[in-house]
């Protein structure tokens, strides 16, 4: 789990901020809209100070109307504008699901390809704070299941400082998932890091014998259980696919082309999940290169408990990726 | 029953058993049982198919007779009127 | 209504030949009826029927290929079985006849009222499907349907087989010559998708490594190391890939089908470790037991000595059912049922083994009965799919043939094969004095992977103990 | 609350006082009802024939009439500039006509055709056209407010003078959608023109019975924003209307609400067996037929004779001939392009989901 120990350098927060300050600045179409993202400074604090620097016209407070305001955000899209539409939580999000599915993701093909949607959408998501059953799920996979949207998971603060402004480049819905635990991950940022590729997962560790596959919240996790695993002598590799839609099967292949051994790590719940979604390709792309069963890793099928040891029970916990791999290779 | 006609009937008993049955080749006194290479149950149908034409009695203790054409022929020729 | 299809008669099967219909329309038939004759391009089997109902309209005729799930016929619900198929005045489907020789369908009188049941389709009787539609996939090996018949049920590449019949047909004696040590079917090893790869670019025999993984599957490095192992065997190791296997130099392997026995008779020693057991059963009580009903007996009722010796097999069976079941993926499953193989050699050679289902809970006369029908329809090359498959322990009776002891190759997955002798008179020693009684030689060839000798040590006491009491069997 | 409402639309004058360039250029009086008239037959001739054409399965999916409403469209559309936005419905026929989308283009996209207003990937509840700021058909009831509420508020940021115009119906009033948006709307002052089509009937259920409150103008009025009923079978006072409206929207007044009564002749969907409505019902509406009417008033005036009507209805019928051989000959959109579109990767680089 991070820590809100605040290291020298940033947080994933302030990465957030800072892209998000970028984006307003450097382009005047670009505004940001969502409940409690002026005068508060957003739910989770990252768009703290953008309403002073920027005025209320581009960083619109919202009545709580999700549908209405991603609706509008769509109809800003389609009239010129470049919106950032913040969802509190992905459980909030189900109100807005009609736009985004009936209306952000379908207009460019229901028109002929007259009608394309440059809106990014960004939302928390996931558990480990202990907000129970209406604040903590992962319903990363319904978004990806839809064809016409991109689904991102910044994971890293070299991602979250850098997904935003390829996604606002988007001619097309994009929308990106900010794990609630994330946030205060600290660290420095490298410098070096460049606007994120879109369409490519990243391998975050190198390692020859099990790849653990993850996204988001859970990639903490796998880099600590690789780090156990390298006590017991497995060389774990940890690919972060940072793109939930669309799915970057090549880097996943490779990663199984190399290790032979796959663990899919999701805090969704697993059945239907992305997890499964990984597996299914891993089987069909790199069926002859599995010297083990896939594993997955994933939620218990429960609604989130609000009780501490139910909630950690209930996700998926270094000690089960570490095991997990060891059932792969061992 | 004469014997010529029992020597028939046993022919073609045999034949509604082992239907591709050279008959030519064989000689009165020879098993036809093992030329033909009838197993237990053959030999069983060619007994079920004597009694039935005949209507005579056939017990296990006669079976060594009737496994040559000629102790068959002798048979049926004795004991059907 | 239900529809009668063309059946899947085994994973490779997707179109088959009607041959002939065997129930009229308007017959009424029970589940498990045959109904109709069918070839395929292995063999000629009767269909059953999965409905009970009485038998309606045809929409395929003899003669015509159809893919498997084709209906061929409609099952009318049971409870009319007199009642028109086809309304009166309600348009009619085209019956489906896909091939070109196509014919009218016989068609019901519609609206007869009180007519008959409609009659089957009048003419010459239905053509049998030319032989050359018979063996598409084997050019070279002409051979009839039992034959075709035989060799899949055996597991013999018809392709593989050298015919000695006139013309070079293949005969029920080659299948036999060439099934003799062969495998129908040897367990799939557990391995993963790379292992089995691996093992096939290396040139490995998948069951030749022992495996490391979970449940003791065959991993990657399993195979690796069993490669290795092997080239430091032979030193001057050709390069192990696939192209260099299919270039081995000549003499290495015997040519055609010499080559195949060895293969498959060293496959069967090698997947099978057979144990073998034998007794020897005295048959005083069961030869008296046979004579005395035999003497009471008209003459079809009469029971031969492989009715009590295959009942008693059953039995056995049932109370040893260690033995009784099939081994797969390194694991014994018990059979749901005692299914006895029979293998019967027939005249002329050849052999075939159909399934007495369910053989234990049939008395001798039922046996015999079963016996005799199977056998009789084995030779006229009419046994149904469910006949020949699922047998969960075989015998083998070689007594006829003069054998006096059999010591059988096991067919996988079953784990036992039980063989009798010929009931020969010998000397006996009975309560201190040498008499002469009628003896048999029991033997049991076991799968040492299922069972150890002392699980085949109760079964052949099993088998002496109820010959012992024939009354009782 | 109105101080904090941000916009940075400078409030004009009423346009009432100031017709716009286009009002001013339209013709007056008999030319103008002339044109009206024309508009809406051409809606009515249109979708008869689309009834036949659905009747020999050449046109298939949903198709919903708006036969007997078409002075909404054309009333509320002649209100509006051409860089005004129109959100429409699934029963969008007579929006999109009166737009000034082309029969052909509409015929060949309910033919399911490549030359079609949506490239054949839309059918009848779908029909969009960029170049006239037409956002088309949502077939979500109530779908399309939001969207609407989003392009008013892009034309306010970037102090452009476009109108959005929404049509919904009055089942789209009990969704949340409404409510939701017209509360945005007025909060932030949105130059949105909310066109409620109230036929009546959400589907088959009557008006009376899904709402509490049936006068909707008056409910749409406690959002803070002016609201009118209007008779919408009668094409000029729906123009004239609109027109109020629309100037007040542009003179920066906020949003407007309109409500139209209306009927529509026919069924629902060409699915609808149409038994919950009451056939004496549906003929008193039919003896307000808006075209009957504005037809009757022109002969009145002495505006129209029976050559120039038939003259008109000739041109009429010799367009939806056209339209409709215009449709079968086009070419089918190719099935090898069926994933076009889905995102705007250049064509041929669609890549794998």
């Amino acid at each position: 789990m991070s820590t809100g120990t605040r290291a020298r350098g940033t947080t994933y927060r302030e990465a957030m901020r800072e892209a998000l300050r970028e984006a307003l600045r450097s382009d005047e179409r670009v505004f940001l809209m969502g409940e409690d993202v002026g005068r508060y400074g957003g739910c989770f604090g990252v768009s703290l100070g953008l309403l002073e620097e920027f005025g209320p016209d581009r960083v619109r407070d919202t009545p709580l109307s999700e549908s209405a305001f991603v609706g509008a955000g769509i109809g800003a899209a389609l009239a010129g504008m470049r919106p950032v539409v913040e969802i509190m939580t992905v459980n909030f999000s189900l109100l807005a699901l009609d736009q985004i599915l009936n209306n952000a993701a379908t207009l460019l093909h229901m028109s002929g390809g007259q009608l394309p949607v440059p809106l990014v959408i960004r939302m928390t998501t996931g558990a480990g704070r202990q907000l129970a059953a209406q604040h903590s799920h992962s319903l990363e996979s319904f978004y990806a299941h839809i064809p016409g949207i991109r689904v991102l998971a910044p994971a890293t603060l070299e991602d979250a400082r850098h997904v935003l402004a390829p996604a606002l480049a988007d001619p097309d819905p994009v929308v990106i998932f900010e794990h609630g635990s994330l946030y205060n991950a600290a660290g420095e940022l490298d410098p070096a890091a460049g606007p994120v590729e879109l369409d490519r997962a990243a391998v975050r560790r190198p390692g020859t014998d099990v790849s653990l596959i993850t996204y988001g919240g859970s990639l903490p996790k796998a880099l600590a259980a690789a780090d156990e695993l390298a006590a017991d002598g497995v060389d774990a590799e940890v690919v972060d696919l940072r793109s939930l839609r669309p799915l970057d099967g090549a880097t996943i292949a490779a990663s199984v082309a190399r290790t032979h051994r796959a663990v899919v790590v999701d805090e969704a719940w697993r059945t239907g999940s992305l997890a499964a979604e990984v597996s299914a390709r891993i089987a069909e792309e790199s069926f002859y290169e599995l010297d083990a069963p896939v594993e997955r890793v994933c939620s218990a099928e429960v609604p989130i408990p609000y009780a501490r040891q139910l909630e950690e029970a209930a996700l998926p916990q270094t000690a089960d990726i570490v095991a997990a791999a060891h059932r792969a290779v061992d | 029953m004469n014997r010529a006609d029992a020597l028939n009937l046993v022919k073609e008993s045999i034949t509604q058993v082992v239907p591709d049955a050279d008959l030519a080749a064989l000689g009165p006194e020879d098993t036809f049982r093992d030329a033909l290479e009838m197993d237990s149950l053959d030999f069983l149908s060619y007994l079920e198919i004597l009694g039935e034409r005949t209507g005579v009695r056939i017990d296990d203790a006669d079976a060594p007779q009737l496994t040559t054409l000629s102790g068959s022929a002798d048979f049926l020729a004795a004991r059907v009127t | 209504m239900a529809e009668f299809t063309m059946p899947s008669l085994g994973a490779d099967m997707d179109e088959g030949t009607l041959v002939e219909w065997l129930v009229a329309p308007g017959d009424p038939v029970r589940r498990g009826d045959p109904v109709a004759v069918v070839e395929t391009a292995k063999s000629t089997i009767e269909v059953e029927c999965f409905e009970s109902g009485a038998m309606g309209r045809r929409l395929v005729e003899p003669g015509t290929t159809v893919p498997v799930g084709t209906p061929l016929a409609l099952i009318e619900p049971a409870a009319e079985p007199r009642e028109e198929p086809g309304e009166a005045g309600r348009p009619r489907e085209e019956p489906r006849v896909p091939s070109a020789s196509r014919r009218a369908a016989p068609a019901p009188a519609a609206g007869a009222g009180a007519g008959p049941a409609p009659a089957p389709a009048a003419g010459p009787a239905p053509p049998r499907a030319p032989a050359a539609s018979g063996a598409p996939e084997h050019g070279a090996a002409e051979a009839g349907p039992l034959v075709r018949h035989l060799a899949e049920r055996s597991g013999v590449d018809l392709g593989s087989v050298h015919g000695t019949g006139p013309a070079g047909r293949v005969t029920r004696a080659d299948i036999e010559r060439a099934s003799a040590g062969a495998a129908p079917r040897s367990p799939r090893v557990r391995a993963t998708p790379l292992a089995r790869r691996l093992a096939a670019e290396l040139g490995v025999g998948l069951s030749e490594v022992t495996g490391s993984g979970r449940d003791a599957a065959v991993r990657a490095r399993d195979v690796s190391g069993a490669a290795a192992r092997r080239s430091a065997a032979h030193p001057p190791q050709r390069p192990a890939t696939a192209a260099a296997r299919a270039s081995r130099p000549p003499g290495e392997e015997a040519p055609g089908m010499r080559q195949a026995i060895a293969r498959l008779m060293t496959r069967a020693n090698r997947d099978i470790p057979h144990y073998y057991l034998s007794t020897t059963v005295d048959m005083t009580a069961a030869t008296d037991w046979l004579h005395d009903h035999n003497r009471r007996a008209p003459l079809p009722e009469r029971l031969l000595p492989a009715a009590l010796l295959l009942r008693a097999a059953a039995v056995a069976a049932r109370e040893v059912p260690e033995l009784n079941g099939f081994w797969a993926d390194d694991r014994f499953t018990p059979g749901e049922g005692v299914h006895l193989g029979v293998a019967v050699s027939l005249r002329g050679g050849g052999l075939v083994a159909p399934v007495l289902h369910r053989a234990d809970t049939l008395d001798p006369h039922a046996l015999m009965a079963a016996l005799k029908d199977l056998v009789t329809r084995a030779r006229t090359g009419r046994l149904r799919g469910s006949e020949v498959s699922g047998a969960t322990i075989t015998v083998t009776n070689l007594g006829d043939q003069g054998v006096e002891t059999v010591f059988g190759v096991i067919h996988p997955p079953q784990v036992a094969l039980v063989g009798f002798g010929r009931v020969v008179d010998r000397p006996w020693a009975v309560g201190g004095l040498l008499g002469v009684r009628p003896v048999v030689t029991v033997t049991l060839s076991a799968d040492h992977r299922a069972t150890d000798g002392a699980v085949g040590a109760r079964y052949l006491s099993a088998v002496d103990r109820l010959l012992q009491k024939p009354e009782k069997l | 609350m109105t101080a904090s409402r941000p916009t940075t639309r400078p409030r004009k004058e009423p346009s009432s006082a100031k017709p716009g360039r286009k009002a001013a250029a339209r013709r007056s009086g008999a030319g103008h009802r002339t044109d009206l008239l024309e508009a809406m037959l051409r809606i009515r001739r249109f979708e008869e024939r689309c009834v036949e054409l659905y009747s020999a399965a050449r046109i298939r999916g949903f198709v919903h009439l708006y036969i007997g409403e078409e002075a909404v469209a054309v009333g509320v559309t002649g209100a509006l500039e051409p860089g005004d936005a129109v959100v429409s419905t699934y029963r969008e026929h007579g929006h999109a006509l009166a737009r000034g989308l082309t029969p052909e283009s509409v015929m060949a996209e309910m033919h399911g055709k490549a030359t079609g207003c949506s490239g054949g990937r839309g059918g009848s509840m779908h029909l969009f056209d960029a170049s006239r700021r037409f956002y088309g058909g949502s077939a979500i009831v109530a779908g399309g407010l939001p969207l609407a509420a989003g392009l008013a508020l892009a034309d306010l940021m970037r102090g452009l003078p476009g109108v959005t115009c929404c049509f919904f119906g009055d089942g789209a009033f009990a969704e949340g959608e409404f409510h939701e948006t017209a509360n945005l709307a007025a909060l932030w002052n949105l130059p949105l023109l909310l066109v409620c089509e109230n036929n009546l009937y959400a589907m088959g259920t009557a008006l009376a019975r899904e709402h509490a409150q049936t006068d909707l103008a008056m409910r749409a009025a406690s959002y803070g924003m002016p609201a009118w009923a209007v008779d919408g079978m009668d094409v000029e006072a729906v123009e004239q209307a609109a027109r109020r409206a629309v100037g007040g929207i542009r003179a920066g007044a906020g949003p407007h609400f309109l409500e139209l009564r209306t009927y529509r002749f026919r069924a629902h969907s060409m699915y609808d067996p149409d038994r919950y409505r009451d056939k004496a019902e549906v003929e008193r509406w039919k003896s307000r037929d808006p075209i009957a009417r504005l037809t009757e008033r022109m002969r009145d005036g002495g505006e129209l004779d029976d050559e120039a009507l038939a003259r008109t209805e000739q041109r009429l019928a010799e367009e939806i001939d056209h339209a409709v051989t215009a449709a079968e000959r086009a070419p089918e959109e190719p099935v090898g392009d069926l994933l076009r579109h889905v995102t705007s990767a250049p064509y041929g680089e669609v890549s794998r989901p």
